[in-house]
């Protein structure tokens, strides 16, 4: 059995473990086009922000395609696949044959039409560690760089915590009313800006740039008008899906999977980013771009390929996206009645839809929010655990004794 | 009111330099000793509550307490010792009996220390119990009087009722109420482990431990409490209890404050109500009474099981215990004036009974006088401390012995003797479920099951060292034994000669 | 310094045996030379023999052997003795002097048969009365000792070597089919001629070589049954126990072989069902008189010897056999000295009994 | 393979596990020297009620969501420990939103922290498990 994995991220190494967990000599060829030993990518703004370097970030030990016995084709663009022949085409017209196939082919940035956007010089996107390099080599070490980060979604907000030591100044424009729209509630995100201006972050909300004037202008809708001499395009991302629509795989918006990370072309997997999954607790359909989920999605997609049979249907959004001393956790959706416990430090915001948690906000003490996570994840009946207690904050206790006995005296 | 006060007895000693306020102490005692003080921002300790049972010292990770008694004293006097005079303010204060638990502690002769045990040298070889057997095993009940054999001339083994002992050492009464749940499960567990006995005490028998019925002795006593037909059918024997070694001559009372759910149901008395054990059997009267109830339990049980009748070893214990050995019990259980309770009138524990060693030795003799010896076996308790005691037990004529203090001792038991308090720290003379759950029987049933193991080695070696590989050939063998420093009449009694002779 | 009686001697022994199974009669010349040969088991401070069917004239009487201190003592125990018995025949055993035979007491004889009257007024068996009445003389009368008080059998000892006590009593006069003979090592100096081996109960003579630790458990029992130990030896209880087990309980002689020298309780566990319960059932009836330490034991009897080993085998002892003759001896040595052409000798494992009886056809004719 | 398992009916809420934990990772070779006058941080604790007690720490699952989702590859299972490289941790608490038992905490030093078994600090058996005095914890194959 020969596998091809598109893609050097966390779905594609979750496909490599999967893969090894049942079949341990098929050959297995993985194809990046980046260059780099496969990388933590949501470190990069760690990176910047110090707490980790080059040399830690790699995601796995550096011996890990050699003990898995993967052959890694970095640096190589699969530009198309000819799934009659089964085989990748790479960019120099090589043809890698498979049996089993897996996409994992992440997203790209999305970057808006802004006009005079390409007289900006010194700009960048903020997804990959070259994005990571080419930004600190902008902002130099002499934090003397206003820098303009357009979007307050995670990947702005979290390239703004890893450069603010490393600015002049720093504003945050997005088009929404509130940052971090996705992940929190708007009490959350009103105590998140607060805590990120105190730290001396600047934010124009239900704003955007109109336009770019030379030199590093801009000027928006609102008629304000900044100078700044970095710019970091961080609007949105968009699936990597063009590979496998060509070869008719089923897309809507990412491309579509089964609960085994099968699409719906035969032989053909696919995992992470690049997909849409069935978010348990919003029931509904969506992209859940986050790497806990890709993990176990690549995962699945390799044990099903080597013939083993996993489902992965947990998928839900869930983020941990401390921002500078601010620890916060977040999961699930906020549709549903909620129980609000507020602290000048903190703040937590339990959701209940039909006798069920169905997602949660921990700001300032997240301590065991894992097992919060947990009711969504195993869909717990509130009405079987002492909810009351739980409330109060996540402990096994509340959980009957029999159940408490299955946690703690069996194996898992 | 000042000529109430009584200065504490015991002084809690906490090393500052060690004490890293982990609160371990304070969690742990049930007398609320220790306690941690956030204005001083370190632990305290209020020793007038202390029993001195060192729950507290042995959790104590870093070592930093310990306990002494208080050189607070009177002025010295010879007579009216410290321990007279406090008796005394605490009797005028309350105008009460003085309770006390465990054994008697008073400083009179302990015989088993005055004994010493024989070698083999020369004349005969001393035998490696490592490389040879050495049998322990016992068997208790009534020795056949005849042989009877069938058509074909084989001996039909007309063997009554009887117990059988890997190890002759067997637990004593203690009964559920007395002792927690999680005490009397170890005891069940050790026992079958082991191959030996435990004993229901008065309490009856937890219809959980129903499970354990071949390796219990059931007891009834003068409260016929839990007592019913498949009670008595459960157990391996049947005990009827005269007597206890810490009060002879005097019954028993459970606090109705300890008679829960649990209990109640097991005693079969309603909840919350004074469990009262008469002092005597109100049917037994007389000897010839007992013959009665040993038969009615006899009837009652299809002749299936043997019956145990226990005394207190008392004055006149020997004719007593002839007259028990024609009464149809198989084995007459003695319990000397040691013996453990778990509440007992502190001046009938400290006065009242003889010990042990000289109570069997005089009952022994006497039997093998009338040659009625084989009628019963011979158990006996009361502060059997080690094997040794066990050795010289056996030697002078037991066939095993009884433990209890011990057992307890090893469940983790420090002595402090206030089991009357219900509220022991160790989980074992208690009823307050926070404290039972400090007793899991996995370890108390180990600890027990070690005591036994290590007992029964040491048995082996003194045997071997005597030349004897089957407990038998120890069993009455007196010439075993030397006295060290009793006189004429005690040696008589004991039917041994000194040391030297 | 306590005296034999007074309490209980460890001693180390020989002994010896031979018997005819076809009921021929021989001297004590082998014996003493067997016995002889093992001269360093003995320490001079006692020796002794047994033989079966010395007295074919006087078969029907119980053939009494008394040690007196004086004159004095045996006028008295006479008088007890025509109380009880009717006397067939009294005598003098007779001696021949021997230097290393000294403080030597009076040594009758007496062929007795209990009166009848007697019998019926105690209601006893004759064998219990016998019991009984020596039991009486050797208590009550001090300085008199009944050491022999079998049929047609008799015991012969004294202080010394036992090749010197063999020719003081000059066996070489008895015909026997049956020998046994021991040398003794006591570690005192008893100086009393009843302690001397065999020891003897009607038939049932007794040599042992051994120290039994289990001694004064067996004590106490058997004297719990009747019996009064009055030496303080191990061979005396031994006697008595084999006393009480086969003529008292009717045990048998390997049964009462089982009680004595149990199989370990490993063994019994393996055996099929029956025996074990059997066997199970002899040690926990009798358990006060399993004996323990290191014995080798002969067991004199009408018509059969027994020999038997401690049941760890923790003292020698070696059978021989040739034609219809059977050796016993602590030493090969002390066989081989006698009869170095044997068909077949081993030594038997500890708690297995040996026992030698009569052919068919030589019974009743001893 | 041998794991760290709770029994409540046993466990006496003493809290020993807990400085026997704190202790064992003190890397300090005297528990007066490594504990006194801290609060301390251990990687097992104690849940506590009115009558029901129990210590909980890393069940070391065989699937283990903290590993899956650790965005930095600092968590991993070696011999079935998972095990935490401080050194790769950037303490984004991922795994604290992972882990169903709450086994994961974080601590001062930025990087998360977690029961590994003792296999860092100490042989043979778990510190918390050696020190319970009522086998409330045990550490066996299951």
């Amino acid at each position: 059995m020969k596998y091809v994995i598109i893609g050097n991220a966390t779905a594609a190494i979750g496909t490599v473990e999967g893969i090894r967990s049942v079949d341990k000599y098929g050959e297995i060829v993985l194809i990046s086009s980046e260059p780099h030993f496969t990388y933590g990518r949501p470190l990069i703004s760690y990176l910047l922000l110090g707490k980790t370097t080059e040399e830690k970030m790699n995601y796995r030990p550096l011996d890990f395609y050699e003990t898995n016995h993967v052959t890694a084709m970095l640096g190589r663009t699969v530009t198309s696949i000819d799934k009659n022949i089964k085989a990748v085409i790479l960019e120099n017209g090589e043809k890698v044959s498979y049996d089993k196939l897996a996409i994992c082919t992440g997203s790209r940035p999305f970057v808006p039409p802004m006009e005079g956007l390409d007289t900006v010089e010194r700009q960048t996107p903020f997804m990959t560690l070259d994005d990571a390099h080419r930004l600190a080599e902008l902002l130099g070490e002499q934090k003397d760089k206003d820098v303009l980060i357009i979007g307050a979604g995670l990947i702005g907000l979290k390239c703004a915590e890893g450069i603010l030591h490393l600015s002049k100044s720093l504003t945050i424009v997005d088009m929404a009313p509130r940052i971090l729209p996705n992940v929190l509630d708007e009490y959350g995100s009103s105590f998140l800006q607060r805590y990120l201006e105190d730290l001396g972050m600047k934010f124009y909300l239900s704003d955007s740039v109109a336009r770019f004037s030379t030199p590093n202008h801009a000027i928006f809708q609102s008629g304000m008008e900044l100078d700044f001499d970095v710019l970091v395009v961080a609007v949105g991302v968009r699936p990597n899906t063009s590979l496998a629509e060509e070869i008719g795989c089923e897309v809507n918006r990412g491309i579509l999977v089964n609960t085994h990370s099968a699409t719906t072309v035969p032989g053909v997997y696919a995992a992470g980013d690049c997909t849409v999954s069935h978010d348990i607790a919003a029931d509904t359909d969506r992209i859940l771009a986050i790497l806990p989920n890709a993990y176990q999605q690549g995962e699945a997609a390799g044990v099903n390929m080597a013939g083993g049979d996993k489902v992965f249907d947990q998928a839900f959004p869930m983020n941990a996206s401390g921002f500078l001393g601010l620890h916060m956790i977040t999961a699930g959706s906020y549709d549903g009645e909620a129980f609000i416990t507020t602290t000048e430090n903190s703040y937590k915001k339990l959701v209940v839809r039909d006798n069920k948690l169905v997602g949660f906000i921990l700001i300032g003490d997240v301590d065991r929010g894992g097992i919060y996570t947990s009711l969504i994840r195993d869909q717990v009946p509130l009405d079987t655990i002492d909810f009351d207690l739980i409330r109060q904050h996540p402990q096994l206790m509340a959980f009957a004794k029999a159940e408490r006995a299955k946690k703690l005296a069996q194996p898992h | 009111m000042a000529i109430e006060y009584l200065y504490p007895q015991f002084e809690v000693l906490r090393n500052p330099d060690r004490c890293i306020a982990c609160r371990v102490c304070e969690r742990q005692c049930a007398n609320e000793v220790h306690h941690f003080d956030t204005d001083l921002q370190k632990m305290v300790s209020d020793e007038s509550k202390c029993v001195n049972c060192h729950r507290c010292v042995s959790l104590c990770p870093t070592r930093a307490l310990k306990i002494t008694k208080t050189n607070h004293q009177f002025r010295e006097n010879a007579n009216w010792t410290g321990e007279v005079i406090e008796e005394i303010y605490r009797q005028a204060n309350s105008g009460g009996t003085l309770l006390s638990s465990m054994g008697n502690p008073k400083n009179y002769p302990i015989y088993w220390d005055k004994m010493l045990i024989n070698a083999s040298q020369v004349t005969n070889p001393s035998i490696d119990p490592l490389r040879e057997p050495m049998e322990i095993r016992t068997f208790l009940g009534k020795k056949p009087t005849t042989i009877e054999r069938d058509e074909n001339g084989k001996i039909i083994p007309n063997l009554s009722p009887r117990l059988e002992l890997d190890i002759p050492v067997m637990f004593s009464a203690m009964s559920y109420g007395s002792i927690s749940y999680n005490a009397h499960e170890s005891l069940a567990r050790a026992s079958k482990a082991m191959g030996t006995y435990y004993n229901t005490g008065e309490g009856g028998l937890h219809e959980d431990f129903y499970k354990w019925g071949d390796n219990t002795i059931v007891q009834v006593a003068s409260g016929r409490f839990g007592v019913e037909k498949d009670y008595l059918d459960a157990g391996a024997a049947i005990e009827i209890k005269i007597g206890q070694g810490a009060k002879p001559g005097i019954g028993g009372h459970l606090p109705g404050t300890k008679v829960a759910s649990d209990i109640s149901r097991t005693r079969m008395i309603p909840e919350g109500t004074d469990a009262i054990s008469p002092a005597p059997h109100h049917d037994i009267y007389s000897i010839e009474d007992l013959r009665q109830l040993v038969y009615s339990l006899k009837e009652a049980t299809a002749y299936k099981k043997p019956v145990i009748v226990k005394i207190s070893a008392v004055h006149n214990v020997a004719a007593i215990a002839s007259g028990i050995a024609r009464s149809g019990a198989d084995i007459i259980a003695i319990d000397g004036y040691r013996g453990g309770t778990g509440a007992a009138p502190t001046r009938i524990r400290d006065n009242v009974g003889i010990p042990i060693a000289l109570a069997l030795a005089s009952v022994d003799q006497r039997l093998r006088e009338e040659g009625i010896r084989d009628n019963v076996s011979i158990v006996v308790g009361g502060s059997i401390r080690n094997s040794a005691d066990i050795i010289k037990a056996i030697a002078l004529g037991a066939d095993a012995v009884y433990i209890a203090t011990a057992a307890l001792l090893s469940l983790g038991c420090h002595l402090c003797r206030t089991c009357q308090n219900g509220k022991c720290n160790w989980g074992i003379a208690t009823q307050r479920p926070e404290l039972v759950k400090r007793l899991n029987p996995d370890i108390g049933s180990e600890r027990l099951i070690n005591l036994l193991t290590a007992w029964g080695h040491e048995i082996r070696e003194m045997m071997g060292g005597m030349g004897i590989n089957s407990i038998e050939a120890l069993r009455g063998n007196r010439l075993m034994l030397r006295g060290i420093g009793l006189n004429e009449k005690e040696l008589e009694i004991l039917g041994i000669k000194h040391a030297g002779e | 310094m306590l005296k034999e009686g007074q309490y209980h001697i460890p001693s180390g022994c020989a002994i010896s045996g031979i018997f005819h199974k076809d009921g021929r009669r021989t001297d004590g010349t082998e014996i003493i030379r067997s016995i002889s040969t093992m001269h360093d088991r003995s320490n001079g401070l006692g020796g002794g023999f047994a033989a079966y069917g010395i007295y074919p004239e006087y078969a029907d009487c119980y053939a009494f052997h008394l040690f007196y201190d004086d004159p004095s003592v045996k006028d008295i125990c006479e008088k007890f003795l025509e109380e009880h018995f009717e006397i067939a025949s009294m005598s003098r055993i007779p001696t021949r002097k021997h230097p290393s035979i000294t403080d030597e007491p009076l040594i009758w004889r007496y062929f007795v048969v209990p009166r009848r009257y007697k019998l019926i007024e105690t209601q006893l068996s004759e064998d219990e009365f016998v019991v009984r009445c020596v039991t009486r003389i050797n208590h009550k009368f001090a300085g008199a000792y009944v050491f022999s008080s079998g049929k047609n059998c008799g015991v012969f000892k004294a202080i010394g070597f036992p090749e010197d006590v063999g020719l003081y009593y000059r066996l070489e006069e008895y015909e026997a089919y049956s020998w046994t003979a021991h040398g003794r090592y006591p570690t005192n100096t008893p100086g009393w001629w009843g302690g001397a081996h065999p020891f003897a109960m009607l038939d049932f003579t007794i040599v042992h070589n051994g120290e039994i630790s289990s001694y004064d458990a067996n004590r106490r029992s058997i004297e719990m049954h009747g019996y009064k130990c009055d030496l303080l030896t191990d061979t005396e209880a031994i006697t008595y126990i084999f006393d009480y087990l086969i003529r008292r309980k009717g045990l048998t002689l390997e049964e009462a072989a089982h009680v004595v020298a149990a199989p370990f309780w490993s063994t019994i566990e393996k055996m099929p069902p029956q025996q074990k319960a059997e066997y199970t059932y002899l040690r926990d009836a009798f358990a006060g008189l399993l004996i323990n330490g290191p014995f080798s034991i002969m067991l004199g009897f009408t018509g059969g010897v027994m020999a038997l080993n401690d049941r760890l085998k923790l003292r020698s002892m070696v059978v021989g056999e040739k034609d219809e003759d059977v050796y016993i001896a602590s030493e090969e040595a002390a066989i081989r000295v006698i009869q170095p052409e044997l068909d077949k000798i081993w030594a038997p494992r500890g708690g297995e009994p040996v026992i030698v009886t009569l052919n068919e056809d030589a019974q009743g004719k001893e | 393979m041998k794991r760290v398992y709770v029994n409540e009916k046993w466990c006496l809420g003493c809290h020993l596990c807990e400085y026997n934990c704190a202790f064992a990772n003190s890397g300090v070779d005297d528990m007066v020297k490594a504990l006194k006058g801290k609060t301390i941080a251990p990687r097992i604790r104690v849940e506590e009620s009115d009558s029901i007690n129990f210590a909980v720490s890393c069940r070391h699952c065989d699937n283990p969501l903290c590993v899956k989702g650790c965005i930095s590859g600092a968590l991993s299972i070696q011999d079935g420990v998972i095990s935490i490289d401080s050194d790769k941790c950037v303490g984004c608490y991922t795994c604290v939103l992972s882990c169903p038992y709450g086994c994961i905490s974080t601590s001062e030093a930025g990087a998360v922290q977690k029961c590994e078994l003792c296999t860092k600090n100490a042989d043979g058996i778990p510190q918390c498990v050696a020190g319970c005095p009522n086998n409330a914890i045990v550490f066996e194959e299951r």
